[in-house]
């Protein structure tokens, strides 16, 4: 019943993932587009939930991972609100024209 | 009777490849056979013919997002319903209780938004009603 | 079966939680129905809330023991950190009154996430399981994003709320892949099963855990504002609305310290020697950046957020020294922190005016002439936050750096009083204003006290002389907590 | 056996291009499309893993609730603007080096910590039928050991909701 | 009559609180009298104190008085509790009593200063604070004392805060002191966690008993307490500080910046002084620094043209004095000489603040002149000071307690020498001094005499400082028992040298430095013409002496700490940079940390 695909490749996969949302995250301009790269990461953590869990033959991951998503779309509601603020008050979403607090 | 997940839900992934296969095909060919104009009127946004007016930001309504708000809400509630479902047999009284506790929680979130005028589509919220 | 899950016992020990809640909830649904008139109904209410869930808290801790099938764990520690939270959020409610009057907010939706935020760090402390620590946090910091950008129409605010929002999920995402480690290499993630697992025979390789913890550090860090997970902190406390950076100076602050104690000292107790470069390596450049950072720093809100980086440094010696006295210290430390911190935000929040137009340190000029009780108690928390004698500053400085010294961290004590005494520089340049120049245009605007604000200011001040003179009591509790701990 | 190597081939290449395709579309709306096809190839291999519940989840919350708010806001904001600017920074060079070392260290780390997994035998083996499905074991744990977490969830969801109007509604004056 | 010892610090302090809370809305006569009094009762009640102590010494020479337990944690319980030695008795009589003194001539000296009752609150704080780091028993209230005077001194520095140089001299006193106390923080918890107790006297026990001489832990404990001490005592290389202090309001530089706090190092290190006696090394070094301080100090207070900056120069030479003492293990000799040179200092400051406001606040000695006629007291009092400054022979108790220190410099010829050089050196600007203001023709009109109640401390002060000598011989058995060893009596030769280098600074001083043309007066003339005396003079001493002058005054070491203020302010704006405000550079930094940190992790 295990499957044939090596756990380890389920976890790189998780792991690149994971990089990609990083990488979004750090060059993408785009505010909304910053925010999916975090809702890849989060996928990426979910997948090694999951992977985990399939593991370990525990449904403990899965809860996990089930609550990340309920917290993501609770997030997402919040955040996407926020940035929808921003829009109204400043008419731009170029992350780097957010800069208006710093030294 | 199938032994693996795999092939128990072999006919779904079928099913789902057809589909997106399907969807992908058409776009590819309409790409390909398509002819690619790109200038501003064809950019622009399409209004039943008439030529948009002003900036696109002025069209701006929240409510669209409450709305789609309130449609997260309730999707939640509903995902949580499901294994309620599963377990309600076992559980009784215990389940309903528990369950009872959510859905007020997750109503008195649909209340108050409701009150804040999130589905009032009449062109005035209620905040400003009441003024 | 279902009973083990719910019983009597269970409710009681989460009572504060649910007495938040229930009135967070009744504030939200009270809103649209009342007046606003009755604006500060809603402070009373949340007040009348809060100290409900205290009330809640001692009676939860005199029924204590693990609740939820082991989600929660009701002991003196949680306790000691649950009453810190939640007055904490009474002490950010004194001088909301005003503020938000002033800068004409609602009240109704301001004090029910309030609510909610205290119940999520009142959730966090007492998590004794990681699914419990993390939606504690996310209840704690989404509420705390919408009140960083509670003042939806000030700029400054948005700005603030969407950097502390996009920040905050970066590093939650950072935490849930070391909670994901954690789960993989050990199979469990309550905190009690992880060091089970972690100091039993076939315990994972510490490369793997190490891992795991030092990306949970990642998030934690960034909550307590640790280096070099701390560049959010100045922009988001200048941004907020000055009541709420005194609020997440304290309240997440302490709880998302709690969680951090509770997981490196329980949970990764095993592989204490793993982890113990991290923190003494962040402690190290938290003190430094944020005391050298506050120097030259002109806007006291910005100010007072590299401090409390800095203090987020004193705070990780505690933890570096891995030690019952460290967490006992750390314990005493937050405690005098929250009142001191807090206090100094409320003076800072009453002087800015409408608008939030003068955050400037030479705003204060004069302050001492035209108001003396508010420089007067301003002075008290300057110099507990040096950490003069006979203030609570003073004896969590002093404790922090004895655990360390009993742990032989020679070096990081000594280089922690270096960081102390560049610390006096800054703060006293605020004492210097006040006392020794003619009043300015922020002074000789600044209203008159209003009781609420009067009371924000003489609490945690007597707070802070209290924790100085007698630290007795809360030492003695903090110790015995760090005790029951294990 | 093969058909699941070819399976999880196939979602990896899902998830990894709909990946690549979200962080690097000009557009927010084909970033957004790309991101479903990422979440779908996720919900693929939780579907591998014998999760499908979270199978479903991911298709009706992820993809149906989360993604449709964020393809709301897209259009809400003014979408022209938005596709017209630079979507790269100029540092885009040392992200990206950054994030190579990231992901190496991430995945050196796994694959020498890959026999770290195997001490498997801690939990309840999923004794269940698989015909039936993890879905009712996991409701069973659900609505017991993690009755709390539940109940907070719906908390959690009110903060939500209240942050949402606070942050969206209009000004009262 | 001991149990009153609470009192002392209790009575300013609650004075001071008073006067800072609603001391704005109090009219003058209150403040001044609530002030005044206050001291008033310390004073008496340290002199009942005295009283009750010396006529039926407790059991062991000393009393505890044990006020309420700090913090009791695991074995430890530092209480509030006030130590009473002859050590700390002399420290607490000259301060109350000098303190007293000083309060009541600020009466009438800050009459006309808007400042009125802040002033008054942070002399009585200061008094607090000072009389607390003198009687504390434990480590923990002599760093409690310790910061509150460094504060008290900060604050009184920048009193006149609208000449923003008045402000910056504060600032540069703190950072300068905190350069110290942060060496004897860090000291004091070395001492605190290697032997376990807070409390000094079990702490000098546990280290006579657990270290040997000249162990490594000693040694750096006495180095890093020696730190703290000349910090706060202006000794080399900290001794920057001090002359810029002198901003503050001349009661302050009396009170302060020359009798009481300035001398809290000596204290410490009296307090301390067996640890020194088992690192001898370190007591050698304090030995140096003494002899070092006084001589550079000297040079520097003969070429100043404020008055009260040679008389800063004058005090850092004088506690010079007091760590040549200390570092000889004359421990009483250092005490008795800080006794002494509270009064004479004193009455110098309070003198030199009766000229300065005589002559519309002119600090320009070279702008005085003649005042001998014009401000009598004035002079009186100068040249009472600044005899027994200098050390008249026989007649002023500074010759008394300064012979004291001589004689026991006799075992090493270089300090004995540095030391007699000091004496001539002192006599040199003393009189120079003197000479410049009080003789010669008149160049300012004087507008103001002093009252009463700046007439009154003043005498008394000359009083003492002319007949405080004789209590030597009651003094000295009294001290002995407390260090243990008994000093030397004074020697016939160090005692003529010290009148030989007196008198010859004296006569130097009218010949040489009276006026801005020497070459004037005849005897100068003849020497000039004759011997070439001149020319001597100038290669072997003028020239030598302003090139010690120029250096100190070019401030080397002052741009040492211009140079550290620099470095903090270069971090700072590298510091500030990372907070540019774009939120990617945030995220990259997270996300670099969590690549250092995990690196650290699996490469560790």
């Amino acid at each position: 019943m295990m499957s044939a695909v090596p756990v380890y490749w389920f976890l790189m996969l998780s792991a690149v993932l994971f990089a990609l949302g990083v990488a979004g995250f750090l060059f993408r301009r785009n505010i909304i587009t910053v925010f999916m790269s975090i809702e890849l990461m989060l996928n990426a953590v979910n997948l090694s939930f999951v992977t985990f869990s399939y593991q370990l033959k525990q449904v403990n991951g899965h809860l996990f991972t089930f609550f990340v998503m309920v917290v993501a779309a609770a997030e997402a509601a919040v955040g996407l609100a926020i940035i929808l603020t921003v829009f109204k008050n400043r008419s731009t979403l170029n992350i780097d024209e957010v800069n208006s607090l710093k030294n | 009777m199938p032994t693996s997940y795999t092939e128990l839900y072999f006919p779904v992934l079928v099913q789902a490849l057809i589909a997106m296969g399907l969807a992908g095909g058409l776009l590819t060919a309409s790409y390909i056979l398509g002819k690619r104009v790109r200038n501003r009127v064809k950019d622009m946004p399409y209004e039943s013919g008439i030529v948009p007016t002003g900036d696109a930001r002025q069209r701006f309504s929240v409510k669209f997002y409450l709305v789609a708000m309130l449609f997260i809400l309730f999707d939640i509630e509903a995902i949580f319903l499901y294994p309620w479902v599963v377990v309600y047999r076992e559980l009784k009284m215990f389940a309903f209780v528990e369950m009872l506790v959510f859905v007020i929680l997750i109503l008195s979130g649909f209340f108050y938004m409701w009150k804040k005028g999130a589905l009032d589509w009449s062109g005035t919220d209620l905040s400003r009603r009441r003024r | 079966m279902p009973g083990n899950f719910a019983t009597a016992s269970d409710v009681i020990r989460f009572l504060p939680e649910i007495i938040l809640a229930v009135m967070g909830t009744l504030l939200m649904i009270l809103d649209p129905l009342l007046h606003r008139r009755s604006s500060n109904a809603f402070g009373h209410l949340s007040i009348l809330a809060l100290a409900g869930a205290l009330g809640g808290a001692i009676y939860a801790y005199l029924n204590g023991g693990p609740a939820f099938g082991g989600m929660l764990m009701v002991d003196g520690f949680a306790t000691f950190f649950g009453v810190l939270v939640i007055v904490a959020g009474i002490l950010t409610i004194l001088p909301s009154y005003r503020f938000l009057a002033r800068q004409g907010a609602e009240t109704s939706e301001y004090h029910a996430l309030l609510l909610f935020s205290v119940a999520g760090q009142c959730l966090m402390v007492a998590a004794n399981d990681l699914i419990m620590v993390f939606i504690g946090l996310e209840i704690s910091s989404i509420s705390s994003y919408i009140l960083a950008g509670y003042l939806r129409e000030d700029k400054r605010a948005n700005e603030a709320s969407l950097k502390y929002f996009l920040l905050g999920s970066f590093a939650t995402a950072f935490f849930l892949y070391g909670v994901a480690l954690i789960y993989g290499s050990t199979g469990t993630i309550n905190l009690a099963g992880v060091n089970v697992v972690l100091s039993g025979p076939g315990a994972p390789s510490l490369v793997f855990v190490g891992v795991a913890a030092a990306l949970m550090f990642v998030g934690l860090g960034f909550k307590v504002s640790a280096a070099p997970f701390q560049v959010w902190t100045p922009d988001v406390y200048q941004g907020a609305p000055t009541p709420i950076s005194a609020f997440l100076s304290a309240g997440p602050k302490a709880a998302a310290f709690a969680v951090f104690l509770r997981i490196f000292t329980t949970a990764f107790a095993p592989i204490g020697h793993g982890w113990e470069p991290l923190v003494w390596a962040s402690a190290l450049l938290s003190m430094t950046i944020g005391n050298f950072a506050a120097l030259q720093q002109s806007n006291i809100k910005r100010m007072l957020a590299y401090s409390s980086i800095a203090h987020a440094g004193y705070v990780l010696v505690a933890l570096t020294a891995r030690s019952e006295v460290g967490t006992a210290a750390a314990m005493f430390y937050l405690a005098a922190y929250a009142f001191m911190n807090i206090g100094a935000f409320a003076v800072v929040s009453h002087l800015s005016g409408k608008g939030e137009r003068y955050q400037n340190i030479e705003d204060f000029s004069g302050l001492a002439q035209k108001q003396p009780l508010a420089a007067a108690m301003f002075s008290i928390f300057l110099l507990s936050l040096i950490g003069v004698p006979l203030t609570g500053g003073f004896f969590g400085k002093f404790y922090i750096f004895k655990a360390a010294l009993e742990s032989h961290l020679v070096w990081l004590t000594v280089l922690g009083l270096l960081n102390s005494a560049v610390a006096a520089y800054y703060y006293l340049r605020i004492l210097v204003m006040m006392y020794m120049r003619e009043p300015a245009e922020a002074t000789e605007a600044v209203e008159p006290l209003s009781p609420g604000l009067r009371l924000a200011l003489i609490v945690p001040a007597i707070g802070t002389l209290f924790l100085g003179i007698f630290p007795n009591w809360v030492l003695d509790f903090a110790g015995k907590s760090s005790v029951l701990l294990k | 056996m093969l058909i699941d190597t070819v399976l999880f081939y196939i979602f990896a290449a899902l998830v990894l291009g709909g990946g690549i395709l979200t962080i690097t579309r000009r557009n927010a709306v084909h970033s957004a499309m790309w991101l479903i096809v990422s979440l779908l190839g996720v919900a693929g291999l939780y579907l591998q893993q014998q999760a499908e519940f979270l199978f479903a989840v991911q298709i009706v919350l992820y993809v149906g609730g989360i993604m449709v708010l964020f393809l709301f806001v897209i259009m809400l904001v003014n979408l022209d603007q938005a596709a017209r600017e630079r979507q790269f920074n100029r540092h885009w060079f040392v992200a990206l080096v950054a994030v190579a070392a990231v992901g190496a260290e991430i995945g050196y780390f796994i694959y020498r910590g890959r026999t770290g997994f195997h001490i498997a035998e801690l939990g309840a083996p999923i004794a269940a039928p698989h015909a039936l499905g993890n879905t009712e074991m996991l409701a069973d744990t659900l609505f017991s050991e993690y009755l709390l977490p539940f109940e907070i969830a719906s908390l959690l969801l009110l903060v939500a909701v209240v942050g949402a109007v606070v942050m969206a509604k209009k000004r009262i004056q | 009559m001991l149990d009153l010892l609470w009192l002392i610090p209790a009575a300013p302090f609650a004075s001071a609180a008073v006067l800072l809370l609603v001391g704005r809305r109090m009219p003058r006569k209150v403040v001044a009298t609530l002030g005044v009094v206050s001291i008033a009762v310390s004073a008496i009640v340290s002199g009942l104190v005295a009283i009750a102590f010396i006529g039926s010494p407790p059991p062991g020479n000393a009393y505890d008085q044990h006020l309420w337990t700090w913090i009791a944690v695991g074995g430890f319980h530092p209480g509030i509790a006030l130590y009473l030695d002859p050590l700390s008795l002399i420290m607490t009589l000259v301060v109350t009593f000098v303190s007293f003194l000083i309060h009541l001539y600020s009466t009438e000296f800050m009459a006309g200063d808007e400042g009125y009752a802040r002033f008054f609150a942070y002399m009585n704080l200061f008094v607090a604070s000072m009389v607390m780091l003198v009687l504390g028993d434990n480590l923990l209230l002599l760093y409690l004392g310790w910061e509150g005077v460094g504060l008290c001194s900060y604050l009184l520095i920048g009193f006149w805060y609208r000449d923003p140089a008045n402000g910056r001299a504060g600032q540069k006193a703190f950072i300068v002191t905190r350069v110290g106390d942060t060496s004897m923080a860090i000291g004091l918890f070395l001492l605190f966690h290697m032997l376990g107790t807070l409390n000094i006297q079990e702490l000098m026990a546990r280290a006579r008993a657990d270290w040997p001489v000249g162990s490594g832990l000693a040694i750096a404990a006495a180095a890093l307490l020696l730190g703290g001490a000349v910090g706060k005592s202006a000794q080399l290389p900290l001794q920057t500080w001090l002359p810029d202090a002198m901003a503050g309001p001349t009661p302050t530089s009396a009170l302060i910046h020359a009798a009481t706090m300035v001398t809290a190092g000596v204290y410490l290190i009296a307090r301390t002084h067996v640890l020194y006696e088992i690192a001898p090394a370190v007591q050698l070094a304090v030995a140096i620094i003494g002899a070092a301080t006084l001589l550079l100090a000297g040079f520097s207070a003969l070429v100043q043209t404020d008055i009260k900056r040679v008389l800063a120069y004058s005090t850092i030479s004088q506690i010079g004095y007091m760590f040549l003492a200390l570092g000889l293990g004359a421990w009483s000799a250092a005490i008795f000489h800080f006794m002494t040179h509270a009064f004479f200092k004193a009455l110098l400051f309070l003198a030199a603040g009766i000229v300065i406001e005589a002559l519309h606040q002119e600090h320009n000695i070279f702008h005085m002149g003649g005042l001998r006629r014009e401000l009598p007291v004035a002079f009186w009092a100068f040249l009472a000071g600044g005899c027994a400054l200098a050390g008249l022979p026989l007649v002023t108790a500074g010759s008394y307690s300064k012979d004291w220190i001589i004689a026991s410099a006799s075992p090493s010829p270089a300090l004995w020498a540095a030391a007699i050089a000091g004496v001539l050196l002192t006599s040199l600007y003393t009189f120079r001094l003197i000479f410049l203001v009080f003789f010669g023709t008149a160049r300012t009109p004087v507008s103001k005499q002093p009252g009463v109640a700046e007439q009154i401390p003043v005498w008394v002060l000359a009083v003492l400082s002319i007949v405080g000598g004789s209590e030597r011989p009651a003094y000295r058995p009294f001290m002995a028992h407390l260090f243990g060893a008994t000093p030397k009596p004074p020697e016939a030769l160090s005692t003529i040298a010290a009148a030989a280098a007196f008198f010859t600074g004296l006569v130097c001083a009218w010949y040489f430095l009276r006026g801005d043309a020497p070459a004037t007066n005849p005897l100068a003339r003849f020497w000039y013409a004759g011997w070439g005396f001149d020319w001597l003079y100038g290669r072997i001493f003028v020239r030598p002496v302003e090139w010690a002058a120029r250096v100190n005054h070019n401030d080397v070491i002052d741009s040492m700490y211009d140079g550290l203020a620099t470095l903090a302010r270069f971090v700072w704006r590298g510091l500030a940079l990372t907070e540019n405000g774009k939120l990617r550079w945030y995220a990259a930094a997270i996300a670099g940390g969590t690549l250092i940190f995990v690196a650290l992790v699996i490469f560790l």
